[in-house]
């Protein structure tokens, strides 16, 4: 008698098994076709480091305080800083970002009070060459002309003067990047890439700016 | 109509009438050697695309995408990949076992389809010890997977090899008695008689006359041709894939090739024996010609196999043992003394 | 030649580092005899990181990026476990809010890391689905946990006074609509597994671990609770804010790998349950309390012990003064839990050598660390 | 039993094994006497009213410069009676000698791995111990015993101050 209930609840168990991998078989995929498709990194995502910059002038948030570098627990940030005789204030001229040890904690974003340093959600930065992924000053700066921020103090005075200003900015593209602390939901890619056209000249023109 | 056999019939025709007689004999056996070949090749692409679908779709994903429409041309880019890899030899293999264990296994798997027809007329050769051959074929696998796994010079591909040939070897036992009940209704070991004894409605084909027969014969076909829940001479997670675990490349393709060219055999013997091989289920959808019907049987009966893959675990090869030995065998025997009974009252 | 004169040798095999079920680098020195394992010797250390060491040479808030890599699966239970220490030990008091962030994160990171054991152990089978039906689910959770902190594997949520991040607004509903529909998932699965008789025969009976045998070897976690020891930390020494969750400690009775897979299954349903709870009644306010980079505890020491996905893992912290610890010593539940596999593995086929060590659900960093 | 009455049976039934005994966080902490630490782990592993079955962690210190040897740190308690204790003890050792005491191993099994773990880190010998192999170093390591304070091997980097 076992044996039939045995065999009875195991033929039984056999095709419920069955119908579940059947049932499944309709449903839509729930997987992504990763080149074609992406995923829309969230706002806090964590992925490449960059360094800020102030939309309107175009120069670095950064300090040089040091508190970034302090807060890292694996030492990938060296920073060198030089004192401005006229305003008094410091600015780095040596910020180096090691991410082959970044582990991507994100405690220096926590311990910058600048906005200077932020992890943003781009996540494509696999290279061939080992040396490469020692990002330089110049090359963080530039990664992160287009990220959108709010700014830990003066935010909503900063977006209401920065708003109309940053229209005739990105048309005419003569003024670095006006990418303000406005926090508008602009999902499209479209959008998006014709930022990064347009963010794309004022990188060159940045530094230039910034010397004259 | 889409019938095949017309068109064979001209083309041999034609050779009759310009070659001699023996040449007609040569060119049609290299011919149909390689129609089989390349029809089989189609199969074995197509299944392969097949399965990695079908594990998709159940698993909610997409499988193979970027390749054609749906990845289609998927298999055939892993084919190119395949003959491009470097072809390694352990340096302490048995080299020349090593080399002809896949041949071997090819050859098996493609030599049991001289008698299996594939649609009204469309056989290479009708053996009228049909059944009694392809059993005595199919069981030439055994050999190429012992051998791929002691000449491998590989502990685990020596578990492989002899797991396959313990497994194999019994449930080769319930297989071939399963057959004997189709053999004792049927009174004939032909394939074509056994189809053309199924003719009509669906309720003359064997599997209503031997529902039990079929399962014991599915079930251990399914182990014979090495799926899950009875891959246990390949069981990735213990042997890591058993007896081909050092073979890379194009050998490695061909015992892969051999795996569904077997899925495919086990499927066209199920429909030929049990499902009425090239008949329509009713009489009115003979229209349709027969080898669709054949391939349209057989790739549901293949469908079934990769479903069972997807679904279930594997089990334990002492309980494959067990299963096959208390329980197949006997479940044989009943059919057979079932089937006899059933003759002896009507 | 007669049956007597055959002569049978056993045979050594390495399995691992690099085997698809070792579930990481660990080796598996095993005799077999035939395909009867007689003798197993586990080798660790491939993953041997020496966090121990580092945290000597770090500051108590840095330290919390490290105890994500200790448990990959489970990261929010390690960094839970670490902090709930490092609070002990300083005597900090966090926001309610805090500790009922925490607690919804580490329940569904223990969802988390059950459907990724789950997932590998259907798959030391040989079943494939499974696996990602329950990697999908845990995308879902994941999803959640990366719209908090940002990250989905190594969060480093959890900070010494709170949590890093309050929960987005997108956060609740997305949880709540994960909640409804988890149960049914579950279903599915057992569905799938449970009672099926191939799943039946490949785990019943298969690597009992004696009650004895487990206590001797400090075995914690859902692996002890299937020998039928209703040993749950959350319940026996509350920690964080536990004694307020109405939950279950679902027990096992023969103590196979069945059992196991039941406890965890189980488990499953009451993580949601407390995850239910928590967000039903979490309280407004603040969710941290600035703790400096230069924190500096009192002088001492404290041990702390917290029940992670798989079983208990303490940090034994002893401070000097200084912003950096003295010693920091970290038990992990692997570490314990690996020792027994030797014991319960042996006159088993090598198939089930495999389902022991899935259903023992050990991870590799963790009895390296 | 609560942590008070451990703290207090403790104290009085295995007085002679033990240095001093203190409430630390709730949690009775003791220092024992090493040539007394086996002796009394197994006694509190069999006694009815303590029956301390397993080990929940098993720590070794390097207190050198600060008591002048190594201590050995191992926090047990009981399944049934949901209570646990602390038992220290103090290895003499100064600068690079290696202590000895006897291993754990018969008493809690589960201490073989821990005592393999101490003996390649912190350099103590176990005696008696059935597996002396090294468990997460290589087998020919030579460069010392990492986990003692102040050690500096040669791929050892301790985190740039700055």
């Amino acid at each position: 008698m076992g044996l039939v209930k045995e065999t009875t609840s195991g033929i039984y168990n056999l095709l419920l098994g069955l119908w579940v991998t059947f049932k499944h078989l309709f449903r839509k995929p729930v997987t992504l076709q990763y080149p074609d498709e992406r995923w829309e990194m969230p706002e806090r995502s964590r992925g490449t480091i960059v360094l800020l910059s102030d939309p309107e002038t175009g120069e670095l948030n950064c300090t040089a305080c040091m508190l970034c570098a302090k807060a890292c627990p694996v030492a990938a940030i060296t920073i060198e800083r030089k004192k401005d005789p006229e305003t008094k204030k410091n600015y780095p001229t040596l910020f180096t970002l090691d991410t082959t040890v970044c582990c991507y904690c994100g405690l220096c974003e926590q311990a910058c009070n600048f906005d200077a340093i932020k992890l943003t959600g781009k996540y494509e930065f696999s290279v061939s060459d080992k040396s490469e992924l020692l990002y330089e000053m110049d090359f963080l700066q530039e990664i992160g002309r287009d990220v959108k921020y709010v700014k830990k103090k003066k935010a909503a005075k900063k977006a209401k003067k920065a708003a109309p200003k940053k229209d005739t900015g990105e048309k005419s593209a003569e003024k670095p990047a006006a990418k303000t602390a406005e926090e508008k939901k602009e999902d499209s890619n479209e959008e998006d890439k014709a930022k990064d056209k347009t963010s794309g000249e004022p990188k060159e023109k940045g530094p230039e700016d910034k010397t004259e | 109509m889409l019938e095949l056999r017309p068109i064979f019939d001209a083309i041999g025709e034609f050779l009759n009438s310009i070659l001699p007689e023996f040449w007609v004999t040569i060119v049609s056996a290299f011919g149909t050697g390689a129609i089989i070949l390349g029809v089989a090749s189609v199969f074995v692409l197509f299944f392969v695309w097949w399965e990695r679908k079908v594990s998709a779709h159940m698993q909610q994903r997409y499988g193979p995408m970027r390749t054609g429409w749906h990845g289609w041309l998927q298999t055939i880019a892993d084919g190119v990949k395949l003959l491009q890899k470097e072809d390694l030899i352990p340096r302490d293999a048995d080299k020349l076992v090593y080399l002809f264990a896949p041949v071997v296994c090819f050859v098996a798997a493609f030599l049991a389809y001289v008698t299996i027809p594939f649609g009204e007329g469309l056989i290479v050769q009708d053996l009228n010890i049909g059944i009694l051959y392809i059993i005595a074929i199919t069981t030439f696998t055994v050999v190429s997977l012992l051998m791929a796994g002691w000449a491998s010079h590989n502990k685990w591909s020596l578990l492989g090899g002899m797991r396959s040939a313990a497994q194999i070897i019994s449930y080769e036992v319930p297989l071939s008695l399963s057959l004997i009940g189709v053999i004792m209704i049927a009174e004939t070991l032909s394939m074509v008689s056994i189809v053309v004894q199924q003719e009509g409605w669906f309720w003359n084909w064997y599997v209503f006359r031997q529902p039990l027969g079929f399962i014991v014969y599915y079930i251990a076909a399914t182990a014979e041709a090495n799926r899950t829940p009875f891959d246990i001479p390949e069981a990735e997670q213990e042997l890591v894939a058993g007896y081909n675990v050092e073979y890379s490349g194009m050998k490695w393709a061909m015992f892969f090739f051999a795996e569904y060219i077997n899925m495919l055999t086990i499927s066209a013997i199920a429909v030929t024996l049990f499902f009425g091989g090239w008949h329509a289920p009713a009489p009115f959808l003979d229209f349709i010609p027969s080898w669709i019907w054949f391939v349209g049987k057989c790739l549901l009966s293949v469908f079934v196999l990769m479903w069972f893959r997807w679904t279930y675990p594997r089990v334990r090869v002492d309980q494959l043992m067990a299963f096959a030995w208390k329980f197949m065998l006997p479940l044989a025997f009943v059919n057979i003394i079932l089937t006899g009974f059933g003759i002896y009252l009507f | 030649m007669s049956v007597k004169q055959l002569r049978t040798e056993e045979m050594l095999i390495n399995m691992g580092p690099q085997h698809p079920s070792t579930h990481g680098v660990c080796k598996l020195v095993i005799k077999m005899d035939g395909e009867e394992v007689k003798y197993i010797q586990p080798h660790v250390g491939f993953l041997h990181r020496s966090i121990e060491k580092i945290a000597e040479n770090r500051n108590y808030p840095q330290f919390v990026p490290y105890t994500d890599r200790i448990d990959y699966c489970a990261s929010m239970n390690a960094n839970h476990a670490y902090v709930v220490a490092a609070e002990k030990l300083g005597d900090v008091e966090i926001p309610e809010r805090a500790e009922y962030l925490r607690v919804i994160m580490a329940e569904l990171n223990r969802i988390a890391s059950h459907l990724v054991w789950l997932a590998t152990f259907t798959i030391d089978l040989g079943a494939v689905t499974p696996f990602l039906y329950a990697f999908r689910e845990r995308e879902d959770i994941l999803d959640l946990f990366e719209m908090t902190c940002g990250q989905r594997l190594t969060y480093n949520y959890m900070t010494i006074g709170g949590v890093g991040w309050d929960i987005p607004k997108e956060f609740e509903p997305k949880l709540r609509q994960f909640l409804k529909i988890f149960p049914s998932r579950i279903d599915d699965y057992e569905d799938l597994l449970t009672n099926n008789p191939i799943f039946l025969h490949r785990t019943k009976g298969v690597g009992v671990l004696p009650k004895e045998t487990a206590y001797e070897y400090s075995v914690s976690g859902p692996s002890l609770r299937g020998s039928g020891v209703k040993w749950d930390i959350r319940k026996a020494e509350p920690y964080s804010i536990y004694d307020k969750f109405d939950f279950d400690i679902p027990i096992g009775t023969e103590g196979d790998a069945w059992d196991r897979y039941k406890v965890r299954l189980q488990e499953l349903r009451e993580s949601a349950k407390i995850v239910e709870q928590a967000i039903d009644g979490l309280p407004g306010g603040d969710f941290k309390k600035k703790v400096p980079l230069t924190w500096k505890p009192p002088e001492g020491e404290v041990f702390c012990r917290i029940e992670a996905p798989r079983g208990e893992m303490a940090y034994h912290i002893i401070s000097d003064g200084t912003p950096k610890p003295y010693r920091m010593k970290i038990r992990t539940a692997s570490f314990c839990n690996l020792q027994v596999l030797p014991i319960i593995g042996v006159n088993h086929m090598i198939a089930d050598l495999v389902a022991i060590f899935g259903s023992l659900d050990i991870i590799l960093p963790e009895v390296d660390r | 039993m609560d942590s008070e009455s451990l703290l207090k049976y403790v104290q009085e039934e295995y007085s002679e094994r033990i240095i001093g005994g203190e409430m630390v966080k709730g949690v009775p902490v003791f220092e024992v006497k090493p040539e007394k630490w086996v002796s009394l782990c197994g006694m509190l592993r069999d006694d009815s009213d303590t029956m301390m079955h397993s080990v929940s962690n098993y720590t070794a210190v390097d207190y050198r410069e600060k008591h002048g040897g190594f201590k050995l740190v191992i926090t047990i308690f009981s399944h049934i009676l949901n209570h646990r204790l602390t038992l220290e003890t103090l290895l003499p050792a100064k600068d690079d000698e290696i202590p000895e005491i006897e291993t754990l191993a018969t008493v809690w099994p589960t201490t073989i791995w821990f005592e393999r773990e101490h003996a390649e880190l912190f350099g103590i010998e176990f005696i008696n111990h059935p597996d002396p192999r090294h468990l997460m170093l290589d087998d020919d390591w030579d460069e010392g015993y990492p986990m003692r304070r102040g050690w500096t091997g040669t791929d050892f980097v301790v985190k740039p101050d700055k």
